[in-house]
């Protein structure tokens, strides 16, 4: 299925949403305006909005730690991230999740995740539903390499093979775990390897590469939709950034020249150049959808800066729900 | 009270049944919980009556299991996912503590999580120390949860019901050598209220306090007690968290003596919460001290030889209540 | 490597021993001498003997709820186990353990376990001190099939591989898990599948036929020795009683059939046609097998039931050791 | 006392290179404590000093992290294996609780696991609710656990060596936020001792007892509370599990009245433990309920402006002394 010029201008905006929001969100950490951790998503831009276009927003996904770029594909509010990221009453957690737990609802956006795989079981979860009420939802779990080491991974893999449910598994390939190079904590090179042992099928795709991560997705989540079961996508990709924070060289763990050398592959300047270059975009369309995204990032951070913080009322508020079915 | 009786096990498929009769959107999931129905049969029944998509034998895969819950629960559905065994609670912790009951307050209050967590606790059948254990302490301490530990066939319904109805995760533990312990049960559907503990005996000179099978352990002690001229009150509180204080401690203002029997390993067991409540409201009713009797810092031994001497009964709490007499009034 | 006489007919009578053992405990559970659950190994003989076989005192074990035969092999003292089955205080766990916590550790089996798949991180741990110490030993994880689809089993393979330990894992995959067929629990046929998605090499093996199930092991044994890291053996057999107790046909979930069937590939019945037709052992040699173990079983059992029952002092003994390295 | 400081996190990284230097046996292992030396860097140094083969990376992989320990102490070895979070801890909590807490006991007495658990728990970092929890008395209910969480890096030092040289598994937990505080810290090895809890100020009014990181705000408000005419008699417990009744109950029947304060939630806590425990054996001394100072019931909010409410501190800890004063002698 042929991508439209339009659609193809939307992925490039998504990307840019994600780059941009993240680095304005490293620089607000930087100067103190940011609590928490932030773990940033730059350099991989190009799985979450490949993914997130071959879904429909009444699919379901889940997310991790590094769980910003997620939200931004799946349609999320600027303004209601920053908010949160800033622990502001007007985020989309009230201020009481952040960075780790941002999610949204309306959007099937089931919840960035600060534990490792455990996003993996609720995506199952999800999948389960859309085969319990028969529609042709379908859910998507990203997760991290390193993290399928963990067991609620494997748990959900199989399980989600085991009842047949549409699920989509997609594997950032970002090559470390925290500070441990990948290949230290598995044998193996490619995560996909892992998909026969679940009985689903596997494939392998450049991360960097808006394009291949969507035309892969998209067959994943027809045949999900068809009733036809789980799949694997794993996206070889790369942080630009430390695990969290914003350095990129000089870490001891990954090699200057490894970072420099992923950089050139950036998912959004090569991605540009396939849109000069096939007559899709000129560069003032390009050069236009950067600026209207500044502007989306500013407004953003002005209405988190702006908003207050939550009352001290707000602290034992929700966390039961009153009432129920009865 | 109706004269029809079911067990403790059946009043529970019971409830599940007429509330998935109810609601299309309850299922319930498990290892063994569909075509076997359950590995102590506490859900027969269900799969015949509701089919393989609603009665849905599961992996191995205790954190998958609740992990399927959360997300069926935040998507719509009314999930009960069983454990099996309470000792397996450890193998899925991440799920039930850091995900289902946080998701909801992390997510900013919005999201709902309507889903019950089924299990099997308590010693008594020689299964050592990883089947037989009462870790209910584990969860009290976490909000978000909700935790209830029933005695009977008719509360095992009733608070089911209830359970099933909640929007928010119930961890619902059954005592497994209470399985086939009978009661009076109606036939329909009804619903005992969480959160609220029930006064089972009334007496005037000391309260007892407690909660599933050692509940019954405690009615058993005031029996015996009341032969030697005491009067037992004694408290069964059914719900553990939210934990109904307003009924204890009317309770100890009456009798002014209280012991909380249950049968977790007392050493940072739920009765040393209900024991700090119980003297930070009620302090200057106390002529004793709140005691406390559960079971010794060991695991659960295998042999009846030590596991008998290891489970809190009938006569150990009748000691404690005895020593609670006791004590001499001060000033 | 060629078997002698003696060593297969110490095999022959190591698989005897275990069926023998099972079936009096079995017998005393049914007359309400033997308190708790009783997983019986029964017709998986072949497994526990082929593998242990190929193992060195000194090489450890882990096992699972079904793992009296897992002692046996490992050349565990009757008498003991059916004392601490009985819960007595000669058992091997003083009868607090009971048949789910057997073990012995100067045979170098560090337990069975209730908890399925927990077993198989401690053999890992093994393994670990094992190359810690630049020792040749190996560690092997036995486990179910169905044992496959919790994390714990997941986490300890692909750590096996990570740090490259002499660890071999060793599946009897006897098609269920309790009363679930394992074809309902997983969506591959063979747990061999798995052990490319860690960066092992795996072996499917007759578990019904305990030279080939030795031969399999003794190349991944003697792979572990040489430091080349673990391998996956599974091996296809079958339980043929009920999940506990001793209940064979007309359960629910399995098909008599398919029982019987089974039962004529017995794996201590074919390998006596195997050692007569060969002309290893002549059939006199093997019912004088038969009459030892009977004589053994028989006085285990009454040790076992000569045998008091422990103090009460015993009950809060060993909860925590004395002393320390200090 | 030395004059030499070291932090509390440089403290912990002293102790294991003192003790690794000290036997061969003892190792380090889990996620990122080698290369990096830890994601607080309370490893530092570790792996440089003694190689990769006793500085050990591992996996993402909780469950295997802890059953590497239990498999290697029970065959010889000393692990130290780490769990980064104490939240994660939920991830392995079967191998801690129903695998490494009870082998022994299951095993008859005969095995010895010495493995030492570390990890880094509390709030105060907005690091929300998956990453800030002190889950200490889900541990402390467990019996063949030792539990241990330090208020200084002088206690840091000599409990981890003890720790190390303990022949049961420990839980060791250091909190985040204190990693950074210095203090005296001699330079050798030495040891304090586990399970002895210590006055660290004397005071004849009132007892606080705490631990951790609440301990150090005990403190503060004992030195608020004497501008007010108030002299507060400050616990640190060291060890939780086991609990060193002993020095608290010794100090209430000189003050009378005690507060109890813990940053983990309240309801549950461990804290409940140490009130039953100290109304059932020094009753007679009180003349005020057991107070107790705890997280409310919610999880960990992530924005400073309600984690600063969240958190226990001082001020809170001063109220409830206040409100042990301000109570008046019954009888
Ligand atoms: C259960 C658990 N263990 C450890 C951590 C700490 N942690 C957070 S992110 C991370 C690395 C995850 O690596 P990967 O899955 O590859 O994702 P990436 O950070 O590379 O995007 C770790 C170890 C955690 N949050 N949860
Ligand atoms: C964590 C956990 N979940 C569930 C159980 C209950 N259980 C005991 S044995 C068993 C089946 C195991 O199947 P498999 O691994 O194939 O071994 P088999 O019994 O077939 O030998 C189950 C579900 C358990 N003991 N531990
Ligand atoms: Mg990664
Ligand atoms: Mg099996």
């Amino acid at each position: 299925m042929e991508l439209t010029p339009a659609q193809q201008l939307a992925m490039h905006k998504s990307m840019v949403r994600i780059r941009l929001f993240e680095e304005a969100a490293g620089k607000l950490m930087e100067t103190g305006q940011m609590p928490g951790f932030l773990h940033l998503y730059v350099g991989q831009e190009a799985v979450a909005v490949g993914v997130c276009e071959a879904l429909r927003v009444d699919d379901y996904i889940t997310s991790t730690h590094r769980g910003h770029g997620h939200l931004v594909a799946k349609g999320g509010d600027l303004a209601k991230m920053m908010a949160e990221l800033m622990g502001k009453a007007t985020g989309y957690c009230g201020g009481k999740g952040g960075s780790m737990h941002i999610n949204d609802l309306s959007l099937g956006m089931l919840g960035a995740n600060g534990i490792v795989g455990a996003g993996v079981p609720i995506a199952v979860g999800a999948g389960f539903r859309n085969k319990y009420l028969g529609s042709d939802q379908v859910a998507v779990a990203f997760f991290g390499d390193a993290s399928t080491n963990i067991g609620a991974f494997h748990e959900a893999a199989n399980m989600a093979c085991a009842l047949h449910l549409p699920v989509v598994f997609v594997c950032e390939h970002n090559m470390y775990g925290e500070y441990t190079p990948t290949e230290k904590a598995m044998a193996i090179a490619d995560v996909v390897d892992r998909a026969a042992g679940y009985g689903m099928p596997g494939v392998i795709v450049d991360g960097m590469d808006v394009l291949a991560v969507h035309e892969a997705t998209l067959e994943a989540v027809a045949r999900a939709r068809r009733g036809e079961g789980p799949a694997l996508v794993e996206a070889k990709t790369y942080r630009f950034y430390n695990h969290h924070g914003i350095q990129t060289l000089g870490v001891k763990y990954r090699p200057d020249a490894e970072v420099i050398a992923w950089k050139e592959r950036d998912p959004i300047f090569t991605f540009e150049d396939r849109l000069v270059e096939g007559g899709v975009a000129s560069r003032d369309q390009i050069e236009e959808q950067w600026a209207q995204v500044r502007a989306d990032i500013a407004a953003a951070i002005e209405f988190a800066e702006n908003s207050p913080y939550p009352e001290p009322s707000a602290l034992l508020a929700g966390v039961y729900t009153a009432g129920g079915a009865k | 009270m109706s004269d029809r009786t079911l067990t403790y096990g059946q009043a529970f498929s019971e409830a599940i049944r007429l509330e998935m009769e109810a609601d299309p959107n309850v299922f319930i999931a498990g290892e063994d919980v569909g075509a076997h129905g359950g590995v102590f049969h506490t859900f027969d029944g269900v799969q015949s009556e509701f089919g393989e998509r609603r009665a849905v034998d599961t992996p191995i895969s205790e954190q998958a299991i609740i992990g399927l819950g959360v997300g069926a629960a935040v998507t719509g559905l009314r999930p009960i996912v069983d454990l099996m065994f309470m000792d397996f609670s450890l193998v899925a912790a991440d799920q039930i503590v850091n995900q289902a009951a946080k998701l909801k307050y992390m997510f900013g209050g919005e999201a709902k999580l309507p889903m019950v967590i089924t299990t099997h606790g308590g010693a008594g059948l020689s299964a050592a120390a990883q089947h037989s254990q009462s870790l209910e302490a584990l969860f009290c301490h976490i909000p978000g949860l909700q935790v209830v530990f029933p005695s009977n066939a008719y509360d095992v319904k009733g608070l089911m019901a209830s359970a099933i109805l909640e929007d928010n995760p119930v961890l619902f533990v059954l005592h497994k050598r209470m399985l086939g312990l009978k009661g009076p049960v109606p036939e329909g559907r009804y619903t005992v209220p969480l959160g609220q503990a029930m006064v089972t005996r009334e007496g005037s000179d000391v309260t007892v306090v407690s909660w599933g099978r050692t509940h019954n352990e405690a009615l058993a002690a005031a029996e015996t007690l009341a032969g030697e001229g005491v009067q037992v009150e004694v408290i069964d509180l059914r719900t553990l968290s939210p934990l109904d204080t307003a009924t204890v401690v009317a309770s100890v203002k009456k009798t002014n003596r209280v012991v909380v029997a249950h049968e977790a390993v007392r050493f940072g067991g739920f009765g040393a919460e209900v024991a700090a409540q119980i003297q930070e409201e009620a302090f200057d009713y106390l002529d004793a001290p709140v005691g406390r009797v559960g079971a010794p810092f060991s695991p659960v031994p295998f042999t009846p030889a030590l596991e008998n001497l290891y489970v809190p009964d009938a006569a150990r709490i009748a000691e404690s209540v005895r020593a609670a007499l006791a004590r001499p009034l001060l000033g």
